[in-house]
């Protein structure tokens, strides 16, 4: 544990509560600690770009379930090749505002949204956008491990297939998108079993594979660990870091730790508003607002 | 210039992409109306069952002699005058569903009962296959069993009472009968489906205040799970009035409701009803009386609509889903 | 459009030995029905049709004279056969039914195996059993023994035969003691089963199922008594189709008629309509038809 | 002291006062739950034995007839071959359209539709079409297909009317087969940038086939079984030839032939072969059905563990 | 906030952590405060009776759901008209003890006993035991508030109904037992509504109505108050402090601050094994075991 004295005071301070390691597993599994050293080899403030340039602008944004509104005027801009972090108590909306940006949310009926998402020169929120070209080229990897009942490769290629690219592409493309999710190695000699054998990391990583193999210019991310145990988080973390390099990436999650190791920009939401948004270190160290101070030293949430 | 290069590659992929989906898309619409259409499909059987049942059953009402088809009993289309009064087949029907439902009820609640609440494992193991195969189970193999086996039961027991001996065997009883065995399964699966629905908290909290189990089930899951039994009455008075081949197999009537209705040797003797007279006389009827026919299944399909609202609204009613 | 199948039409006057050869073959599906008591001809008809012409496919639905009429006036038949002609004053839209003339059928009133010591009965007594006025056997010279009265439905052609020239009136039996058969056959598996049972029927179904059948006003129902209609309870079968027949419908009605099809009728009981005085026939025949 | 002793007594015997009712009562409740439970127990074991001998009888008069090679014959009284024959011609016709249709109208409720009016009235409307008796609907067929549309009494309005018939059935479980898809393997397909029907294709198809299966299977199990709405629209006579794929003829099928035997067609072949006739049928279609009731679930497993194990 | 003073030094400490209370919807409902002085006004080391006589005493029992076990060698003593609190991880097996006691675990298919539970000269666990007398006389509240779908007056006369009691009996009772459960005066206008119309606080304090309308001897509760807002939980706080002076009461919680708030004992189980069990204060200050001062300071479950 001699890493918690590298990170900043106020999440030692709450150390115990916004850790979600069950501490009887962890120390049943030797191999954390070996992990857990890795774990500090990356900080995003040394790939900080305050300069960025805006990936996707959006402004103003209102969403409704029917009648309900979840997100009330919600202005944030997504750098280019940054991690940017989302957080906020449960039910504040930071799912419902991810969802906007591939339009995953036209699948809910009565879902409405108003305002600017500013992609490459087109909202994304226009009814004549197309969502299938979006999400293309907006990827999204969900909280629970989605994976086909398919074959492991059949999973990677099916973004690809849907594309019509030609048999030889596909097999390069998949595994490209193995290695940059970190899973080749572990799964290169049964490609062709079924990817419900693997485990729940593994899924997950076989997710974000499968998203990067149609090579989309961001990644949307909602709390793609928290279905999983310490390794396995960690192993996703640190590709995370690996993939900002080329990609833009949003991600959602409960874990403050887990936002301040990856992320470069952080939004805090609450009760559908984006209370602040700023630098990942200015937000856990400096919180311009009251609630997200509250939130970010554990008093609610 | 780096940041060109990529901004350049970034556009052709996507014209590539756009490509690659504009196929996409219009499969996708097309895919779309024809299942929109499938959908619709179901939408315009129903309403054309309506419609050309209503339309050709109605017509008979243009011939004046039809007008006591509510009012009355006599059913004679071949008549110098014609009469066709179908309330005696609408009796009849009535009569056999009632006395089915009644006889079904208990039965099909208490087996409901033991199979959720009492039995042991193997006894659902054997009972639920054998229950959903007599759902499904053809209603002719019923009849076939009611003529050789029930009717000449029920003859030989009832021949004292009844006003023939030789046909004893043939009439709402034996329909009734048939009806209990037809719609029994339906009644117990969909009463289990009740019953299952009522959630085990409800049998703790009961059984933790010091209830038997026999407490339980009368005080706290039966009432609990009324709207669902309610269903299972209706669907099976759904099935019970619309039954054919097999109870008219043993009717054994034809078109005369018996003289003296209000005695129990009614229920012995060859009697009508309305599917036995569609199934007998509707390929050789002509004129009003084949318009007649059309009518009497245009009363049946009103009947079974209206037990379907009554069992969605006794549904919408429901606490446990 | 008739086509010929593969054999020669033959106008030659047929023999045994140029059976099958002489059938003007046609193909095609033929949905024949209604007259149950026509029905063993047409069925037998039917399968050494189809057995001779492999491109003809008929079928027989049988379920009374009155389905037969009304299936081929609505098109769900191409041939309809009946007991009777045609009664446009009932039926006015049947009027686009041209009647086919097959045979003549010889129908006979039958009594179960318990009613012994009855060998006629005058059509009085008939009438009287049917409207009811009589129940028990021993009102008629029989047993002590309750009647059980076996009917056929409205739209049959026997039954219908039966009140025209039997009762002269319609039946208005109703009851404990009465039921409707379905069929012909289904009439004399009824009166072999059922206790004290009366029953009309043809002569065909009353001689397969061993049944009793008793003289009408003392003419027995014999072929020589049809052939003078001294006995009155007989009738001319028809085959009729929705404007002139054609096609396969034409050239099976032509192969009942035919001399081929004569062992037939034989077999099942029927007249060749030559065989019945043209007085007889006029008899039967409605005046409208003349 | 001794007041405190005797107010501890008072109050245990109090307490012993209580108990002792509490028991007596617990006795009489007993008393009644044991009788109310015997006759559960008996009402179920009638019900049951009910069923069971008529399995019994069924099997019992019929299986003489099934172990005899001549009964699936098609020459002579007393065989069923050709209602054998009609009964599959029947099956694989209206699976062959119904299955395309019901999945293509579960596909559209399922996936396509947004909840509204529109989605209300399909359900409602397919909720009363399953409440038609089947008989009404073999007027409908008759009426419309037979007559209107001029097919006749063939195998072919024999088949739409059972469309009619099977259609909300197949729908309801075809739609239950779809919904049991997880959201999350749809979004994952969508997420993609795959279109809605390939996703459909995709994903959501072969993760439901074990439910399709089964919809297909007890939709069998409804044509196999049904008389009611063929007599009308059908017919009840086979033409010499039934074995001929053409759809516009009139053909009977085992229900039919087991209903005709015992009404219209009495008296025409002797009533014991007749009896013999129905009894063997019956106990097919009883066979039939009982492998189809055990068959669907495992069938449906078996493409499971197949479709996973992909 | 100023009652954080009066409480243990440990709970201070790990307040932020074990405080179930949402601190937003604390501050819309401004009532809070009120109720929460009133909260102080009882404190379970007043009434402790370390000498109170043993209700029931369970020695050496094995729990097992088929071939799992789910209990080791538990011994427990229920101290009569005390509180015992039941605490541990989730999954230890607080649930499964809780219902050995009063045979609840007999609904469930395969479930097996083992030992012993004196309970006023019988042993529970004897197969030969009357569940149904047994049950009247030790009543039990679930988790979730299982309300009958009757009216309200209907669900408290339920017991009472079972046992046969005559109307003027129930009439009396009823209300007296919605007077214990401290919801008189909110239904007394509403007795023959439905009582799923009660919010599910009132529902949850009608359920502990219904329960001490048959005047059970021992009350058990299962995490009454994990599906409710802080109002109602304080509202039953307190009310299971009037109902020991005359129940004997065991209660299974998740909320530490909540056993030290209402509990004389507390038994601390993990993985199906009591470690611990003594007077609340004693636990909570001078835990003996070292897994207990981990759970209890919140590095674990
Ligand atoms: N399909 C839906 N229909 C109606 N309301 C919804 C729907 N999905 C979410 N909501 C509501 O919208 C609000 C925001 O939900 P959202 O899922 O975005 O929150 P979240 O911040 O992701 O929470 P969590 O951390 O629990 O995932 C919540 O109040 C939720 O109840
Ligand atoms: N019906 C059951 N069948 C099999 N195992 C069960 C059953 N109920 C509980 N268990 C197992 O027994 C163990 C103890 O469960 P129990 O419900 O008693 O835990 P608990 O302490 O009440 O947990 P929680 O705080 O989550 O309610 C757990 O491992 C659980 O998975
Ligand atoms: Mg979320
Ligand atoms: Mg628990
Ligand atoms: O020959 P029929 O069936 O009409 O009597």
């Amino acid at each position: 544990m001699e890493k918690q004295s590298q990170r900043p005071a106020y999440l030692a301070q709450n150390e115990v509560e916004i850790n979600p390691l069950n501490k009887t597993q962890v120390e049943n599994l030797p191999e954390v600690s070996k992990e857990a050293q890795h774990m500090g080899s990356f900080d995003p403030t040394k790939t900080l770009k305050t300069d960025a340039t805006t990936k996707i602008d959006v402004q103003h944004t209102n969403f409704f379930y029917g009648a309900k509104q979840a997100l009330y005027d919600v202005s944030l801009p997504i750098r280019d090749r940054q991690v940017t972090a989302l957080i906020g108590p449960s039910g504040c909306g930071k799912s419902t505002f991810l969802r906007t940006l591939n339009r995953m949310n036209d699948l809910v009926p009565g879902a409405r949204v108003e305002g600017l998402a500013n992609f490459d020169g087109f909202n994304i929120y226009d009814p004549k956008t197309d969502v299938v070209l979006l999400r293309q080229r907006i990827g999204m990897v969900f909280q629970r491990a989605n994976t086909f009942p398919k074959s492991i490769f059949e999973n990677v290629a099916y973004g690809l297939k849907v594309q019509g690219k030609p048999q030889n592409v596909i097999k390069e493309r998949v595994e490209k998108s193995l290695h940059g999710a970190a899973l080749w190695d572990e799964v290169k000699d049964r490609l062709n079993t079924s990817a419900l054998g693997l485990s729940g990391g593994q899924q997950q990583r076989l997710c974000i594979a499968r998203a990067l193999a149609v090579e989309p210019e961001v990644l949307l991310m909602d709390e793609p660990c928290s279905a999983l145990d310490p390794i396995a988080t960690l192993k996703i973390e640190e590709m995370i870091t690996e993939l900002v390099k080329d990609y833009t990436i949003v991600i959602v999650t409960h874990n403050m730790q887990q936002a301040s190791r990856v992320s470069h920009f952080t939004g805090f939401f609450l009760s559908g508003k984006l209370v602040e948004v700023a630098s990942t270190a200015d937000i856990f160290e400096h919180p311009h607002h009251k609630e997200t101070e509250d939130y970010i030293s554990g008093r609610f949430g | 210039m780096a940041a060109n290069s990529v901004n350049v590659k970034t556009e052709n992929t996507n014209t590539a992409r756009s490509i690659g989906t504009r196929r996409g898309r219009l499969s996708d619409q097309i895919a779309r109306g024809i299942f929109f259409v499938c959908a619709v499909l179901v939408v315009v059987i129903i309403f054309g069952v309506f419609v050309f049942l209503g339309i050709n059953g109605l017509q008979m009402f243009k011939d004046p002699a039809a007008r006591n088809f509510f009012t009355s009993s006599s059913w004679d289309p071949s008549a110098d005058s014609p009469s066709y009064g179908a309330l005696g087949f609408i009796l009849g029907s009535v009569v056999t569903t009632l006395l089915s439902i009644i006889i079904v009820a208990p039965i099909g609640f208490g087996m409901a009962l033991y199979m959720t609440e009492m039995a042991p494992r193997w006894v659902n193991a054997l009972l639920r296959p054998l229950l959903e195969v007599f759902t499904g189970v053809p209603s002719v193999v019923i009849g076939f069993l009611g003529l050789v086996v029930l009717v000449p039961w029920i003859a030989n027991i009832a021949a004292p009472i009844a006003p023939s001996a030789a046909n004893a065997g043939n009439g709402w009883a034996a329909a009734t009968l048939i009806l209990v065995i037809m719609i029994l399964p339906t009644v117990v699966s969909v009463s289990i489906d009740a019953l299952r629905a009522v959630p085990d908290s409800v049998r703790e909290a009961s059984l933790a205040l010091g209830s038997t189990r026999w407490q339980m089930m009368k005080d706290a899951v039966l009432p609990a799970a009324a709207t669902g039994l309610g269903t299972a009455i209706v669907l099976g008075m759904t099935r019970a009035i619309g039954e054919a081949l097999a109870v008219s197999m043993v009717l054994g009537g034809d078109i005369h409701l018996p003289a003296k209705l209000l005695t129990p040797s009614v229920l012995f003797q060859p009697n009508i009803n309305i599917t036995n007279a569609i199934v007998l006389y509707f390929s050789e009827a002509s004129g009003t009386e084949r318009n007649g026919y059309f009518m009497l299944g245009f009363v049946l399909l009103i009947i079974s609509f209206l037990f379907i609202c009554v069992s969605r609204y006794i549904a919408s009613r429901s606490v446990y889903k | 459009g008739s086509s010929t199948g593969g054999s020669t039409p033959s106008t030659s006057t047929p023999t045994v030995a140029a059976k099958t050869s002489s059938i003007n073959c046609a193909t095609g599906n033929l949905a024949t029905g209604g007259s149950t008591a026509l029905g063993p001809l047409v069925q037998d008809a039917a399968k050494a049709y189809q057995a001779a012409c492999s491109g003809a496919t008929i079928t027989t639905q049988l379920t009374g004279s009155g389905a037969g009429l009304k299936g081929a006036h609505d098109g769900s038949l191409n041939i309809g056969s009946s007991d009777n002609f045609v009664s446009l004053t009932k039926n006015p839209e049947y009027k686009d039914l041209t009647d086919n003339q097959v045979a003549v059928v010889i129908f006979s009133v039958i009594i179960s195996k318990d009613v012994t010591g009855v060998t006629n009965l005058t059509s009085a007594q008939i009438k009287d059993i049917y409207t009811g006025k009589v129940t028990n056997w021993k009102q008629v010279g029989g047993p002590d023994l309750a009647i059980t009265v076996i009917s056929r439905a409205s739209g049959s052609g026997t039954r219908n035969t039966f009140e025209k020239y039997i009762l002269a009136t319609p039946e208005t039996i109703s009851g404990a003691n009465h039921i409707t058969a379905k069929s012909s056959g289904d009439v004399a598996s009824n009166v072999g089963s059922k206790s004290g049972a009366i029953a009309y029927d043809t002569i065909d179904f009353a001689t397969k199922h061993s049944l009793t059948t008793v003289s009408i006003d003392g003419a027995a129902p014999t072929q020589d008594n049809v052939k003078t209609n001294t006995y009155k309870f007989w009738n001319i079968e028809h085959m009729y189709t929705k404007g002139d027949a054609t096609g396969l419908a034409k050239s099976f009605i032509d192969y009942v008629k035919s001399a081929d099809a004569a062992s037939l009728r034989q077999k099942d009981g029927f007249m060749d309509l030559s065989a019945v005085s043209a007085d007889a026939i006029a008899a039967k025949t409605p005046a409208a038809a003349k | 002291m001794s007041a405190q002793q005797q107010i501890s007594t008072s109050v245990e015997s109090d307490e012993r006062q209580r108990l002792l009712s509490l028991e007596r009562l617990t006795q009489r409740l007993h008393l009644k739950n044991n009788i109310a439970s015997g006759i559960l127990a008996l009402i179920t074991l009638l019900g049951a034995l009910l069923f069971i001998l008529i399995v019994i009888k069924v099997l019992w008069d019929g299986i003489p007839y099934l172990i005899n090679p001549d009964f699936y014959g098609s020459t002579g009284t007393g065989t069923v071959g050709q209602q054998i024959f009609n009964t599959l011609y029947l099956l694989i016709l209206s699976e062959i359209i119904l299955v395309p249709i019901a999945l293509a109208a579960a596909i559209y409720l399922v996936e396509y539709a947004r909840q509204g009016p529109l989605v209300t009235v399909i359900h409602f409307a397919a909720e009363t079409l399953a409440g038609v008796p089947s008989l009404v609907l073999g007027l409908f067929g008759y009426l419309v297909f037979a007559t209107v549309l001029h097919l006749g009494l063939t195998r072919l309005t024999g088949t739409l009317t059972l469309l009619c018939l099977n259609f909300p059935v197949a729908l309801r479980l075809f739609e239950d087969a779809l919904t049991s898809v997880a959201r999350e393997q749809r979004e994952g397909g969508l997420a993609l940038g795959s279109t809605k029907w390939h996703m459909i294709r995709t994903v959501v198809l072969p993760s439901s086939l074990p439910g399709i299966i089964t919809g297909i299977v007890l939709s069998a199990g409804k044509v196999i079984a049904e008389a009611a709405a063929l007599i009308f629209t059908m017919g009840s006579s086979n033409p010499s030839n039934v074995y001929t794929l053409n759809p516009m003829i009139s053909t009977d099928n085992l229900t039919i032939h087991i209903w005709y035997l015992k009404t219209v067609g009495a008296g025409t072949i002797p009533d014991n072969v007749a009896n013999a006739v129905s009894a063997g049928s019956a106990a097919l279609l009883i066979i039939i059905l009982l492998v189809i009731n055990i068959g669907s679930r495992s069938i449906g497993r078996l493409i499971q563990r197949k479709v996973m194990a992909a």
